[in-house]
């Protein structure tokens, strides 16, 4: 391009250049920091790879809550027109907004005796403060948006008009799903599994209110900054980080192929 | 075969009101009328996969409003082929064969001879995403076809196609239709598709049926201002008639109305309006007048021209070779001839 | 419509009927918990108002900066072609994905001593762990995705030519972005503002490494919920609560316009 | 006036291969070729706003090709006009001129001048975005012509248009450029409009120029079998020459040479080959053969005819309402004649 640069350009380049720098420096600086042998220390301290390993448990248990609740209503608010549909999706999105903690307030304070919510599934056994449920609860609450999000705009770029030749072909509306839109949909699904599960693994602020015990890995975080400071805390961060990267490196994976595809299309 | 009865729908940029259609057995039936008169939605109507607010609809006698999509024995093309695309040519078109009471084998032997028929055979294995717009439409009509449904509703199969193309698979329905005896519903805006296709046709205006009748009748004798437009008798004039005679005031025409008394409008194609150089020799010849040619529109190899008479515009066509050596441009005057048998009263 | 309905279709109104319940109870209840007295001695108690201000005002800040830094990189992704653009968008997607507690970690990290970038901030007297600065940062690396991706979209709609034909008609670049750019583009960057901010009020996992004083509201609704239990703690969620509720409505306010001219163009 | 030396550029799935194009002073310039030819791009480096890898752009004999776009006194019109959507009518034609030097009075009575001269005075305080197709462009025009452009490139500016407001829209480019004297360069794919408009042109193919030279001499004797199908010559045929005669085998058509002593090519227009029915009575006229019509292609009143003979494929143009009452089909014999003085060698 051999037309002169302007300021401008400069401008936008060195913003993008901070910005960079700023998301990337102290992320680099938290992974590199601590020693190969302290890694492999924490490794192998049983606390660290329980609380890894339950916050990817139940991460995972609150994706596929999200899938089997969330895909009709993905559903619903992509192939349908209804009065309403905006407050619908509005209320949807409304997790993404509340203040975590608020988040964890909530959901005790009507898993708590004095909601009869709270005491219908006491009576049936089921206890929130404190438990892998409650984890499991509030990280569906925190990633069910994204996975209902991410799904609805996959079914929306398939043509409704394959749904409805496919039914004069003799098929219901369940066998035309089947084989028609999740065929077609898998890969969106799957974004938006990925998109809650790493939404679920970074949520703090609402675990720590409704479960402190057991320990999901960013409380374990926590409690080692706060009782040893952070030289104890980077190690475990460092896990938890690669985990989380490995769930952001197959989103991309995942989403590139149909975004360039959207691109020459 | 197919009859709807009043059938209405409120939509929010649209409404469809009491509209009433029938088609009977083995015919080929035009829906015809410009975009957005609400042709598809008919056709969806009757598929089960569109909305009805009220009306009947009716399949060999048996009432379908109510029933869904898949038990009302209807195929479906649409426009831009609607493959599914995750499927190859072969397995779209088997794709309704599961729901069908036949063997494996017999499935295979169907899709086969469908393919061979369509001329699509050698596509199987291939992805319905590289096809061209003709093979996917081939590929469409024989998914539609594999089920064996009692009607086939054509949602402008052919708009989307290369002139080329659009061509053979006219001629293709065609065959279809009178090997198979099928019964089609025929969606288009092209008035010239349903005069080669089709037997009668509906003309739609604004969510109304404008006219109703054999193709041939309403490309001749159209019954309204709307519907002469669109059959392409583009010079529309107002007309009456008294004493055995009718007129066309504007135009200074009269003849013997040859028992159409009350006429209301007189109508004539532009291809029918005869440009002249100069005046010819014998001077009482029937529809001639002097015009300034106000302008062309260029359409490649041919040209409308618009013409001005007195307050009138008149539209002719001509090859614009032919105007090119008689060198006419806006602005130029020439003399127009109207054949009296070229001018339809209605 | 008189075709009649599928179990299928009972299936996804039930499915959207149980998340709507899922995500209103909790937040409804919360709301409504709380008596008016005990509402209003809240109001009239200092550390809330003071945490509540400190909240608004340094998510206000973290969004402001974000507009400053965000729009020239907003501007260069949506507008150029570049090898590595995916990786750069990756990059700036990354804090969506980070666990909280690490991002308050990785921050703490290069701020501290034994980090050259520490020690420099340090040198001209900007001390991060601890004070209103350090919430700024960890509020702008948590809402800066948000902020960008926003005006990227924004920007991405507004036709390129328009931009050349101002440039054919005498403008410079400069001009060019304050003649047809902002006021096409105003719209989404308010929207990118209020989406940064909400991601700003909402966090806490990050803070409360950085900055468990001086208290932002998230903070100090945990602080009433560890030290005095639900009940003390539901008032402040109140307030905080309606700020989010303002903030998400101005978005939709926003965004409706667009919306719906997107349907019908 | 304009003078583009060597221009390449290398993009993902296109490259432009030195194009020399040299537009003289008041003169209107057409870039043709098919759609992807590269067309736009050119426009775009001559404008400053797309990118140039190698090559020089030159106006008024000063080099301009790193100069920015505001500094280089070209106006230009796109396909879509390009308005701003934020501005009315009057503030979109008034956009440049604040980087003008000219008194506030000056600068409205120079608007006021524009939108009367355009004919959009009564659109001044409107929104753009409702504004019809061609009113947007002559709005588009006024805002390019508003800063007195040394030259004005125009991107395909009849394109988006109806048929109607085409031809309008075209008679005013027309007199603006002799009125002003108006130094233009247009991007078309459509030869009407370059033949109609400009005095010489440049036929685009795959990034390069196929043929440059006067438009009339372009549309009459083409170059190249590419041009030759592009102004509309769809017979061509190999042609070879020898002992002051030409032959075109495949027609077995042979003629004196007329001093074209090497031809490669014959090509005829399809409007130029005749349809008879039968066999006329003289036996012995040139050019005269029997062909199968293979198939018609409908373009409204008008239909192009594909017809066989022997190994060959030929186009023919006929009126449509001719066609039928000579009663001709797919599949149906005819006699073709084409007239020797309407064969192009080349």
């Amino acid at each position: 391009m051999p037309v002169k640069k302007e300021p401008f350009f400069w401008l936008t380049l060195s913003s993008a250049g901070i910005i960079l720098a700023f998301i990337l420096l102290p992320l680099v600086h938290v992974i590199a920091a601590p020693s190969m042998e302290s890694l492999w220390e924490t490794f192998n301290d049983k606390d660290v790879r329980k609380a890894i390993w339950l916050s990817i448990s139940t991460s995972g248990l609150a994706a596929i809550i999200s899938l089997v609740a969330g895909t009709p209503t993905a559903y619903l608010l992509a192939r349908k027109e209804f009065p309403g549909k905006r407050l619908v999706e509005s209320v949807v999105d409304l997790p993404i907004m509340i203040p975590h903690p608020i988040i964890g307030i909530a959901i005790l304070s009507i898993a708590g005796r004095n909601h009869w919510f709270g005491r219908a599934i006491q009576s049936i056994g089921v206890e929130i403060m404190g438990t892998t449920t409650g984890i499991v609860t509030v990280l569906t609450f925190v990633g069910l948006p994204f996975y209902i999000n991410t799904v609805k705009a996959g079914l929306e770029s398939i043509p409704e008009r394959l749904e409805k030749v496919s039914r004069s072909l003799g098929a219901s509306q369940t066998q035309t799903f089947f084989r028609v839109v999740f065929p077609l949909a898998w890969r969106s699904m799957l974004a938006g599994l990925i998109m809650c599960c790493a939404r679920a693994i970074s949520e703090f602020g609402a675990i720590v209110i409704v479960a402190y015990h057991p320990m999901v890995a960013p409380v374990l975080i926590y409690e080692r900054f706060t009782a040893y400071g952070l030289k104890y805390s980077q190690p475990v961060a460092v896990w938890l980080i690669l985990v989380s990267l490995a769930l952001f490196l197959g989103l991309r994976f995942i989403t590139l192929p149909s975004a360039s595809k959207a691109k020459t299309g | 075969m197919i009859r709807i009865e009043q059938l209405s729908m409120d939509l929010p940029d649209f409404s469809l009101n009491n509209v009433d259609i029938h088609v009977r057995e083995g015919e080929f039936f035009a829906l015809l009328g410009p975009t957005g008169a609400g042709k598809t939605l008919i056709l969806e109507s009757v598929a089960g996969v569109g909305p009805v607010h009220s009306g009947r609809i009716f399949v060999d006698g048996a009432e379908i409003t109510r029933l869904p999509p898949e038990r009302r024995g209807v195929g479906i093309v649409y426009q831009d082929a609607g493959l599914f695309p995750h499927l190859n040519v072969e397995k779209n078109i088997a794709y309704g064969l599961r729901y069908q009471k036949k063997t494996e084998k017999k499935r295979l032997d169907w899709v086969k001879w469908l393919m061979e028929r369509f001329g699509i055979a050698p596509l199987a294995g291939r992805s319905v995403e590289n096809l061209s717009g003709g093979e996917k439409q081939r590929v469409a009509l024989a998914r539609a076809l594999s089920v064996k449904p009692r009607v086939l509703l054509l949602d402008e199969p052919l708009s989307a196609l290369d002139p080329a193309f659009r061509e053979d698979l006219r001629n293709l329905l065609k065959e279809l239709h009178s090997q198979l005896s099928l019964t089609c519903l025929m969606v288009t805006h092209d008035f010239s598709e349903a005069l080669f296709l089709s037997q009668r046709a509906a003309v739609l205006n604004k969510g109304g049926v404008e006219q109703c009748g054999g193709v041939k009748d309403i490309f001749n004798r159209p019954a309204s201002p709307f519907v002469a437009h669109f059959v392409g008798m583009k010079n529309v004039f107002p007309a009456c008639g008294e004493n055995g005679q009718v007129r066309v005031d504007c135009l200074n025409l009269s003849m013997p109305s040859n028992g159409r008394p009350e006429p209301k409008y007189a109508a004539v194609r532009p291809e029918h309006l005869l440009l002249l150089e100069r005046k010819p020799v014998q001077d009482n010849q029937f529809g001639l007048f002097p015009a300034e040619i106000r302008g062309m529109v260029d359409y490649g190899i041919f040209c409308e021209v618009l013409l001005d008479y007195q307050d009138q515009t008149l539209v002719a066509a001509a090859a614009k070779s032919a105007l090119m050596s008689m060198g006419l441009d806006a602005g130029a005057k020439v003399w127009v001839e109207i054949p009296q048998d070229r001018i339809h009263f209605f």
